[in-house]
Order: structure tokens, then C-alpha cells, then sequence
């Protein structure tokens, strides 16, 4: 996969972050294509982004209400034959209800909203979202949200650890009390990843901290993963 | 160990966007006999020793002024729960 | 009196036969001569329909009773030069200016002190809710907010209370509905306590022939509503929330408090630019203050025939509501549109998508009245324009206060105030200043926005100004600031408002972008108090002056009365506190000016001139409680002289970073500059001292007007001290940024102190945190 | 008009940042007696008519579903509340 690339970009009643991801996967270098909620319809992409914002204004809990709208059916059944699904923030919480990704984000430790530069450690190359990083190279991208902390039980979390599948940890201070200062996380095979910052906003660079968000982008360009479409 | 229950509602006249939200999401999701819905806070507060009246009191008075807020809310019952609501 | 019956529908049939029937119009916050006067336009008395839309509309609030013959001024003063890119002036929603590419921008900001203080979270929420929808109905893509804050003393306990719920009702709007936070302020002083001041200012930016106007024209035209659905929220908001101080103890009323939903809001924004892309809609306006009867009302008189509105349409969420409660209702996330009957299929389309409730209400007719049925009977038959436009206008005395000599003259002058002296001295007030409530860092505040959202934002807090890039392509942008300061215009409510705007303007110009618009919030106590009137008329006038001497005109604003606790006069009032926003553009926002320095070996120069001027000055009232003398004096001509090298700077590439001088003067903008990136200095200050004739201390904390702090890079130094030499423009090289390898960064004020950046920064950054957690 | 009420909890196991910041909170106010405190969600839902059995199933299964997340919530109760607990 990689000239032609297509990656959709899902809107939900709420999202706010999906212009900008669809301005990401157009930087660096694939097409984005508009996928709308109520279509149980991935036109064909290669890959999806769930992009960032309140979906449905997160009243109920961040994303309960996104999983069950009917391009979710469509997602979860390309991302079980592999599709590259990429969740961040809200799309992160999308992704931990519809249970593509174990755990659950709950509301800041300190309470707050927080809007930061987030140092970052990639933990995991082997995923189709971060191949085109060094494994523990650090990076630096914005961090938005109120409810970003990751929760899961023990097992979990040591599963996670072991299997390899924490990708994202937090550097330089834990910004909202997630467990095992985690930021970000994989399945199993490495295809679907969740992360709280948003590494859309760090692709320009006049517009964000700098260019280390690209390397998701690009690692989906080169993940070789075949996408299986609906 | 004692448990005193306190449940909180927006007042009725008052915008409720979490009600709302989950009223318009029921229908899609085939849940159709409910026509509205309001969304409030249950707190659990817990005590060392039993539930004495005036660990009541002390639990209506934070009830009224740390966990609600009168201008948009209500506090619509304050009780001992020691026994009763675990895991129902 | 008895409120209205509620058993028998009071039409205008029934109005007509009974002239003698008690109204609680003084309830309503009418005096007797405007009930009058309505009874006299109607030739009967009104309907309690009637009754609540011209209570509402001839609010202060809503009719600018106190202030209209005074906001003229801003129309008398506006030259051909400054209407030159002014394509809406004042009057509608928001002010509309030609950016140049087929793009131009609204811009607006407003205030919600009274609700904020009664519900912090949801009276803020709802402010930058209400303002975002003024930008709506031009026809724009609201692209950011701002905020500009006031709050009691930063160590009372109700000031704990309020900022935590004001700050995160501003993010909480604004971060759920997509909008980044660019900028704003956040001042504390006891004067706002029990009355804090709550400004919020929404940009929006459209393509020319995007532009939407609020008025209902076309015989046979639709009315619709569309949005979320009415309710009890706000009922009696407007008159008695915005007009009269709320511990006057009014009679209890439906909720006052509105609930914002800003999801809905989101929603409502893409509908609404689905439908304008489209071409559905002839005439828009937004439902804010007084709304239906402020929509219907100003949508009739601004088009070409009447208006009929089936008022048991609206759809209700209190279905208990009565006709001129709807009327009434505040609820939030509401708009009007009118539409051809040809579209209206197209628009309930468009509404369905976005799963948006519309209703049709009415149409527009041939008549000239305003004509309001419930379940077929009439309850409303006014003259709109009666309604909107002609409300009462108060000549309201003014002077200027007894007491105003004697505060001029209790001048910060060396023998009234302690000045520190001497190295140690001054690193510790350094120290103290930048720790105190209004210099220290706004990070607890502003860390609580997303200013990243729609990746449009080259610059944002702590930077001078906000600036977004409008098209992607050119990278076409504007900068925006906020100003004010209340202490300044206490002294001198003239010089004040001039100082703020002036503030601004010279914030936008530092990023490097072309001042170009102004639009004002004008905050002050009672109206009714000929001191207060005083201060509010001077600085008007100052303000609508120095507009035209920048050449950059008012579009539009809002004035907020009656911010005052308790009935002492003057002394009851919140400091006159103009805000003053003001736009500029940059031609490629790639060549913005940052404030902080990021690289070592430049060099750091001073512009302007520096004066012993400590009147109203942050160091006067954060280290003795004192205020009192003049502020600083202004020359407008050098502010425009100082914008016009900066904005040549950015464009030429002369300069790497630029950092406007204000509260807390040299010291203040040397912190700030230096722990932005981390990046220390060594600073001299002898040349200057000798050349303005000042000591080290007036050096760096004096707040004389038209100053700037730039860092030239050494191949750049020539072309601009030459720029500047030709333009007479006073330059001085004060130090150089300095970063040594391996070794703590400093700042470094040679002969007198030194201070670790960590030192400082950790001073700076601890007040807020500290205070509220 | 009917009514049923669904109270959801964070699991006991699970970080409750609000519940942890309100048990910070009570002493500060002078409430000293509580020594925890879990906050959670109370919706209550309107149906036309009463509660039957099939509406309590549909208000047991949107619970389970939609209002509360299995992995860090358990549902409490969900009950026919059409009488009681209104104002109380
Ligand atoms: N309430 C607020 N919301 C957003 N930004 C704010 C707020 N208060 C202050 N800021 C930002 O913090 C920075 C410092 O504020 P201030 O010292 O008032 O700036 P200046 O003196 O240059 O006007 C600016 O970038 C300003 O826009
Ligand atoms: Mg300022």
C-alpha cells in the first residue's frame, strides 16, 4: 500500500478534529476520504482514522454514544480482517467501547480540561501506525482533552506490557493519572491503535509543536498490511 | 461500615444535554418506549461506623452545598444505603 | 400589581376592551413613561405578549438606552479612508471587513458578567455560546475565540468560586465545539468582586459573496426556527439579569440560568454553513438576548413588508410554557432563518441531515405589522420597528466626579511610594512582579483550551496576539488581541479607553500584522450615576478619536451597565473597564513575529522612549495597594509609527521576535521573552537610562505607552536600525539573548542582578496554581 | 406516566478522579465524617404509560449497553420508580 493510498476519516455529529486529520493524511501523502457516520459504508479506503472532538457532545461517556452509529459495524468488521484503524482522543475512546481495544478513558485526575506539548515515548514500531518510527524514539505532539486517563484492570495492563501493545507513554510527568503513565495502545495484531494526543496537530510547522505527528501518517503508507474492503 | 446515598437531578425546567443526548440515542439503538430521559449524579459516601442521624445531617448539608448546586440542580434523596443497593 | 391572568388568553381583542387591566410592566423593568409610551404607539394598552417584547427589547441590554447618543460618536468619526475595507459596519450582528482575496472576517466581542457570577460555569459557557452565533448569522465559519476576564481579589474566597467555573465553562464551550482559544486576559481586582467581568469574542471568516444579513424580505418568504427547542431558560433574563443589579431582590422568576449545549451549537454551525453553501437561506439571525422576540422583531423591521408568526409551532421543551414566555425564552442554540418557499423543502433537507429540529412559524407578508398568533388568536400586533429600533434614548446627566482631582493628584511619585534601589531591591520586586496576580503566568487559564483545534493557529497565548490563517492556500490570516485596563481608565476613562485600544493595536502589529478593526465591550457601573455616565461618555469619545486617528474604525461591540455591587455610587462600580479588541491581517502567516526568543547571539532592542510614568502601573497596585496620578501619556502618531516598523519588520524578515511593552513595563516583557523558549539575556540598561533621562528602576518597571522589545538577528542589524533612523523611529540595543552551552540560562541585568530562568520562571508560574488548585 | 430509574458506579477497582476529588473536598467544608466517596450516574427515564415488565427489560438492556461501560461501570439498579423518590 502505498501510491493511492486512501484513508478514510470518519465524521460524527460532534467531531472536530477530522478536517485536520484529513489535512494530515493528505500531507503526508495519502488521499483522505469523508466517511459520515450514518453511512454503514468505508467507500473503499484502505484505512480509517476515528479523528478527535466530543462526539454526540460526550455527555454520556466519551464515545458511548459513536460506537453505536453505523459505520462503526463496517469498522469493527474491516479492522477484525486487518484494515489499519487509527483512534485518537475521542476516536481512542470510540475504539475502547466499541471493545476493538481493551480498557476504558476516564476524567483527568486533576479534573481538568488540559491543552498541552506533549513529550511522548514510542514503545511499539510494530504496529501499522508507527512503523516509521524508531522503537523508543521520543517525540513531542499536542495533548487535548478532559477525559484522557487509561484504565484497566491489572491483567489487563499486564497483558498489554507483555504482548508489547502499550505504543504511546507519556513522558516528563503524567498529565491526567492514566495507569502505567500509557498513552496509547494497540490490538493483538497491530492494525487498530488507540492514542489520546493528537498527532494531527503536529504536521505543519507553523501550526503545532512540530512535524513528529507525520510518522503515523506515513507508517500507514508503508505498513504492507493488505486492506481488506467491505 | 455505613453508606449514605445521595442522588442529585438537574431541575426539571433546567437544559439537561446529557438527558437529551441519551434520549436521542435510545431510538437508533432500538430501546422505543421512552420518551425522555434525564441524567443526574448518585454519590456514595461512606462512614467508619453506622449511619447515625447525624451522619445523615452532616450528608444533607454537603448534599446541598458541595454536591449539587442549587441553581440548576436538585437534591432529590439523601439516605442510608448501608444495607441495601450493593450491586443490585 | 398582579401578574398577568394566565386562565383567559390575553388577546389583543381582549386588550382593547379592557384598558384598565394591571400590568406588571414595573416588574418587567419598564418605568411608567415607556409603559406609557407603549400604550401610546399601540393606541391600547399592550397584551402580556406585547407587554414581554418591549420589556425586553427596551431593556438596556437590548435598546443601548443610556448609551446610544453616545455610541454615535463612533459613526461621526469614521473617515472614507477607515470605511475603505469596512463592508458591514455597526449596527448588524457582528462588523464585517475585506481582508483582501475574495476573503473577509467578522469579528465581535460581548459580555455575560451578570449570569457568570450567578452560575460561573453555565453563564460563561453560554457567552461564548451567544457569540458564536452572532457570527453565524453573518454568514461565517466562526474559526476562534478569545476571552477577556475580570475577577475579584485573586485571594477571596467567592473569587474561588468563580474562576474555576468561568474558565472552564470558556474551554468547556469552546473545546466542545471546535473553536481554539486564541488569546483573552485575565485581571483580578476587588472592584470585581460580586461582579465579574466576563467578555468573549468570536472571529469568523467568509468568502465575499457568502455574506448574510438579518432582515426578513420577500412577500410570501418562510420563517423558520431551527435548533434546539425552547424553554424556560432565561425568562425575565434579559431585563433583570442585564439591566438591574441582581441583589435588588426581583420578583422570583422562571430559571434565569441557561444550560448551554455546545454539541448542539457544533451541530448547528454545520447545518447552518450547509445551508448558506447551498443558498437556502434570504435572511439569518441569530437567537441571543430576548429571543423571539428579539429575532422576529429585528428580522421585520429590517426587511420590506410584516411578519406572521404562529407562535404554538415553536417547539417546546416545557410544553407549560405561555405565549409570551416563549416570547421570552433565552434558550440557547437557536436560529431564524427566512426562506423562499421554493427552498424550504431543500432547507427541512438540510436541517433532517444534521438531525437539527426546524419548524416553519410563519411567513413574511404585505402588512407592516408584526402580527403573533397562538392556536389562531392574535396576541401580538405591533409596528416592529417600534419594537427593535424606537426605544426610549436617555440624555442621562453626567460629570465629572468630585472626587476625580484629588485621585490625579495622589501621583506614585518617588517621595509617595517606595521605589527600591539598588541590585538586590530591584531582583526582588523583579521576582515579586512576576509572581503577582496580574502578571503572573495565565498557563493554569489558558491550558485549559485547545488552541490547536482546525489547524489554522500560527500563534496563540503566551504570544501578543492570537493569529489564524484564514486560506490555506496563501496563507492569508488575521491577528487578534484583547485589551483593557480598568486602573488606567479610572485615572482618566479618556486616556484609558485610548490606552487599551492602543494596546491592541500595537499587540496585533508585534506579530506583524496590518491593524485594521476595532470592536469594544464597554463594561461600567450604573448608568444612572452622573459619574459613571461621565466616565462611560469620555471614553467613548477618547476611544472613537484615537479610532480615527489610527485609521482603524469600531464595527461593532456591546455595552454592559449596572456592573456594580450595592448602590455607593462610583464606588460601588467595577473600574470603567473599556475591552478593546482589535484585528489586523497578515498578507502569508509563515512571516508572523513570535514574542519569545528561541536562538542566542541576537540582538535585543528597545523601542520608544521610556518615561518616569507609574500612575495606575501593576507595580504601584501590586507592591503598595496604590492607585492614583495620571496614566501614562499617549502619542498616537508614534503608536502608528511603531505598528507601521513592526508590520515592516515581519515582512522584510528583520526581526526574529517581538514582545509589546505593558503592564509591568521592560521587566515584565524581558521575563516573558526569555522563559517562553528558555532562552536568557544580558541586558544593559545604562544607555537608556542616560538617554531618557530615567534610573534602573523607572527602566524597568515604568508602563509608558508605545514601547517594544525586539531581537534582531546580527546579519539583519544594519537594514534595521536604518529602517529605523529614517523613520525616527527611537531605537536603543539593550543586550543580546544568551544561551551558554551546559549552563543554566539567566537573565542577566548587568551591574544590578542576575536571575536563573528557573528561578523566574518557577515565581512566574506558581500564583495561579497555587490559588485555585 | 412512568418512571424508571438506573443507577450506575464506577467499579469499586476502578479510579474515580470525582470521587476522589470530593472526599478532598468534604473536610475542607467541615464535613469530617466520611472517609470515601464514589460518584456515579442516576438517569431516570419517562415512559407514556406504567412500567411494565417489557419496559423494565428494555431499561435493564440500554443499561447494560448503552449507559454504562462494563469495563470500569456496574450497573446499581434499575427500578420502577414511578411513585417514589420524586423531590423526596
Ligand atoms: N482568559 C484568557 N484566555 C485566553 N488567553 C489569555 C487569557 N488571558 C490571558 N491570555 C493570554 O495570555 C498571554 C498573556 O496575557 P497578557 O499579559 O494580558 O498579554 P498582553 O499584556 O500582551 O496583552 C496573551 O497571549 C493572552 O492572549
Ligand atoms: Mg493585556
Amino acid at each position: 500500500m502505498s501510491e493511492g493510498t486512501r484513508v478514510g476519516v470518519v465524521t460524527f455529529p460532534g467531531s472536530l478534529d477530522d478536517g485536520d486529520a484529513r489535512r494530515a493524511v493528505k500531507l503526508a501523502g495519502a488521499e483522505p476520504v469523508v466517511l459520515w457516520h450514518a453511512d454503514a459504508d468505508l467507500r473503499g479506503v484502505d484505512a480509517v482514522v476515528l479523528p478527535g472532538g466530543f462526539s454526540y457532545g460526550d455527555y454520556l461517556r466519551c464515545g458511548a454514544i459513536a460506537r453505536f452509529a453505523p459505520v462503526m459495524g463496517e469498522v469493527v468488521r474491516a479492522a477484525g480482517a486487518g484494515m489499519p484503524v487509527l483512534g485518537i482522543c475521542n476516536g481512542f475512546q470510540v475504539l475502547c467501547e466499541s471493545h476493538l481495544l481493551p480498557g476504558a478513558l476516564v476524567r483527568n485526575d486533576h479534573q481538568r480540561f488540559l491543552c498541552k506539548d506533549q513529550r511522548l515515548r514510542v514503545e511499539s514500531s510494530a504496529t501499522a501506525w508507527t512503523s516509521a518510527f524508531a522503537p523508543g524514539q521520543e517525540i513531542t505532539i499536542p495533548l487535548k482533552n478532559g477525559e484522557g486517563g487509561f484504565v484497566a484492570d491489572e491483567a489487563t495492563l499486564d497483558r498489554l506490557e507483555g504482548e508489547g501493545r502499550v505504543v504511546f507513554r507519556y513522558l516528563e510527568g503524567n498529565p491526567n493519572g492514566s495507569l502505567r503513565d500509557i498513552a496509547g495502545i494497540s490490538n493483538e495484531r497491530g492494525n487498530v491503535v488507540g492514542l489520546m494526543p493528537h498527532p494531527e496537530h503536529a504536521v505543519e510547522e507553523l501550526f503545532g509543536p512540530g512535524l513528529d505527528g507525520l510518522g503515523l501518517f506515513a507508517s500507514v503508507l508503508s505498513a504492507g498490511l493488505r486492506a481488506v474492503s467491505a | 461500615m455505613g453508606r449514605v446515598v445521595i442522588d442529585v437531578m438537574p431541575k426539571p425546567e433546567i437544559l439537561d444535554p446529557q438527558g437529551k443526548a441519551v434520549v436521542g440515542a435510545l431510538p437508533r439503538l432500538g430501546f422505543d418506549l421512552f420518551t425522555g430521559v434525564r441524567q443526574g449524579k448518585r454519590f456514595e459516601l461512606e462512614v467508619p461506623g453506622e449511619v447515625t442521624p447525624e451522619v445523615l445531617e452532616q450528608a444533607r448539608r454537603a448534599a446541598e452545598t458541595l454536591l449539587s448546586n442549587p441553581v440548576i440542580e436538585d437534591v432529590v434523596s439523601v439516605r442510608d444505603a448501608s444495607a441495601a443497593e450493593v450491586g443490585a | 400589581m398582579s401578574a398577568p391572568a394566565t386562565s383567559a388568553l390575553d388577546t389583543v381583542e381582549r386588550a382593547a376592551q379592557t384598558p384598565e387591566h394591571p400590568q406588571p410592566w414595573s416588574e418587567l423593568g419598564l418605568k411608567a413613561d415607556e409603559y406609557a409610551r407603549v400604550r401610546e404607539i399601540l393606541g391600547r394598552r399592550p397584551t402580556g405578549a406585547e407587554l414581554a417584547m418591549y420589556s425586553v427589547m427596551w431593556s438596556e441590554h437590548c435598546s443601548y438606552k443610556s448609551s446610544k447618543v453616545h455610541l454615535r460618536t463612533f459613526g461621526e468619526h469614521l473617515t472614507e479612508d477607515m470605511k475603505a475595507s469596512l463592508m458591514v459596519g455597526i449596527g448588524e450582528n457582528a462588523g464585517v471587513v475585506d481582508i483582501g482575496q475574495g476573503w473577509a472576517v467578522t469579528f465581535k466581542v460581548e459580555s455575560h458578567n451578570h449570569p457568570s457570577f450567578i452560575e460561573p460555569y453555565q453563564g460563561a459557557a453560554t457567552g461564548v455560546g451567544g457569540i458564536i452565533r452572532d457570527i453565524m448569522a453573518m454568514g461565517a465559519r466562526p474559526v476562534a475565540v478569545m476571552d477577556s476576564l475580570r475577577f475579584g481579589a485573586v485571594d477571596h474566597p467567592d473569587t474561588a468560586r468563580v474562576v474555576p467555573g468561568v474558565v472552564s465553562g470558556v474551554g468547556g464551550y469552546g473545546n466542545c465545539i471546535g473553536l481554539p482559544n486564541i488569546g483573552g486576559e485575565v485581571v483580578f481586582d476587588p472592584s470585581y468582586q460580586g461582579n465579574p467581568l466576563v467578555n468573549a469574542l468570536c472571529v469568523g471568516a467568509l468568502r465575499h459573496e457568502d455574506l448574510h444579513l438579518a432582515n426578513a424580505r420577500g412577500v410570501g418568504n418562510l420563517v423558520v426556527l431551527f435548533g434546539a427547542r425552547t424553554g424556560g431558560d432565561g425568562i425575565g433574563g434579559v431585563s433583570v439579569l442585564a439591566s438591574e443589579t441582581f441583589d435588588a431582590g426581583g420578583p422570583s422568576k422562571r430559571p434565569a440560568v441557561q444550560v448551554g449545549d455546545p454539541f448542539q451549537e457544533k451541530v448547528l454551525i454545520e447545518c447552518c454553513l450547509e445551508l448558506f453553501h447551498a443558498g437556502l437561506v434570504e435572511g439569518i439571525q441569530d437567537l441571543g438576548g430576548a429571543g423571539l422576540s428579539c429575532a422576529t422583531s429585528e428580522l421585520a423591521s429590517a426587511g420590506d413588508g410584516g411578519m406572521l408568526i404562529h407562535l404554538d409551532r415553536v417547539p417546546l421543551r416545557d410544553p407549560s410554557l405561555a405565549p409570551e414566555e416563549i416570547l421570552m425564552s433565552e434558550s440557547q442554540e437557536r436560529m431564524m432563518a427566512v426562506v423562499t418557499p421554493a427552498n424550504v423543502e431543500a432547507f427541512l433537507a438540510v436541517t433532517a441531515r444534521w438531525d437539527v429540529e426546524a419548524a416553519v412559524l410563519g411567513e413574511v407578508t404585505d402588512g407592516d405589522h408584526l402580527v403573533v398568533q397562538w392556536h389562531g388568536e392574535t396576541v401580538v400586533d405591533v409596528p416592529p420597528r417600534t419594537v427593535a429600533h424606537d426605544g426610549p434614548v436617555y440624555e442621562r446627566p453626567y460629570a465629572r466626579p468630585a472626587s476625580q482631582d484629588a485621585l490625579q493628584a495622589d501621583a506614585p511619585t518617588a517621595a509617595r511610594l517606595a521605589r527600591p534601589a539598588g541590585g538586590e531591591e530591584l531582583r526582588a520586586t523583579l521576582l515579586r512582579m512576576v509572581a503577582s496576580p496580574n502578571l503572573c503566568s495565565r498557563s493554569w487559564v489558558t491550558d485549559q483550551y485547545d488552541r490547536y483545534v482546525l489547524g489554522r493557529t500560527a500563534l496563540a497565548m503566551p504570544d501578543d496576539a492570537g493569529v489564524v490563517r484564514i486560506d490555506e492556500e496563501s496563507g492569508l490570516g488575521v491577528a487578534l488581541s484583547l485589551d483593557g485596563n480598568g486602573r488606567y481608565a479610572r485615572l482618566d476613562p479618556r486616556t484609558g479607553a485610548q490606552l487599551a485600544l492602543a494596546e491592541a493595536y500595537r499587540n496585533v502589529a508585534a506579530t506583524g500584522a496590518k491593524p485594521l478593526a476595532v470592536t469594544d465591550c464597554l463594561n461600567f457601573g450604573s448608568p444612572e450615576d452622573p459619574g459613571v455616565m461621565w466616565q462611560f461618555a469620555e471614553a467613548v469619545q477618547g476611544l472613537a478619536l484615537a479610532c480615527e486617528e489610527l485609521g482603524v474604525p469600531v464595527t461593532g461591540g456591546n455595552v454592559s451597565l449596572y456592573n456594580q455591587t450595592g448602590d455607593r455610587g462610583l464606588d460601588s462600580a467595577v473600574l470603567p473597564t473599556p475591552v478593546i479588541g482589535v484585528l489586523g491581517v497578515l498578507d502569508d502567516v509563515a512571516r508572523r513575529t513570535p514574542s519569545g526568543w528561541r536562538e542566542a547571539g541576537r540582538n535585543v532592542y528597545l523601542l520608544g522612549t521610556t518615561r518616569d510614568e507609574l500612575g495606575g502601573s501593576e507595580w504601584a497596585w501590586a507592591e503598595h495597594g496604590h492607585l492614583g496620578g495620571l496614566p501614562p501619556a499617549l502619542d498616537l502618531a508614534h503608536e502608528r509609527l511603531l505598528a507601521d516598523v513592526l508590520v515592516q519588520c515581519s515582512r522584510d524578515g528583520l526581526v526574529e521576535a517581538a514582545h509589546d511593552l505593558s503592564d509591568g513595563g521592560l521587566a515584565q516583557a524581558l521575563a516573558e521573552s526569555s522563559l517562553r523558549f528558555g532562552v536568557g539575556a544580558r541586558v544593559w540598561l545604562d544607555e537608556l537610562c542616560e538617554r531618557d533621562g530615567i534610573d534602573p528602576f523607572v527602566a524597568l518597571f515604568a508602563e509608558s505607552a508605545g514601547r517594544a522589545l525586539v531581537a534582531v538577528p546580527r546579519e539583519e542589524e544594519v537594514r534595521f536600525t536604518d529602517m529605523c533612523t529614517a523613520r525616527g523611529l527611537a531605537h536603543l540595543r539593550i543586550g543580546v539573548t544568551d544561551a551558554v552551552a551546559g549552563e543554566e540560562p539567566v537573565l542577566d541585568v548587568q551591574g544590578l542582578f542576575s536571575v536563573p530562568l528557573a528561578e523566574l520562571g518557577a515565581a512566574h508560574a506558581a500564583t495561579l496554581p497555587r490559588h485555585f488548585g
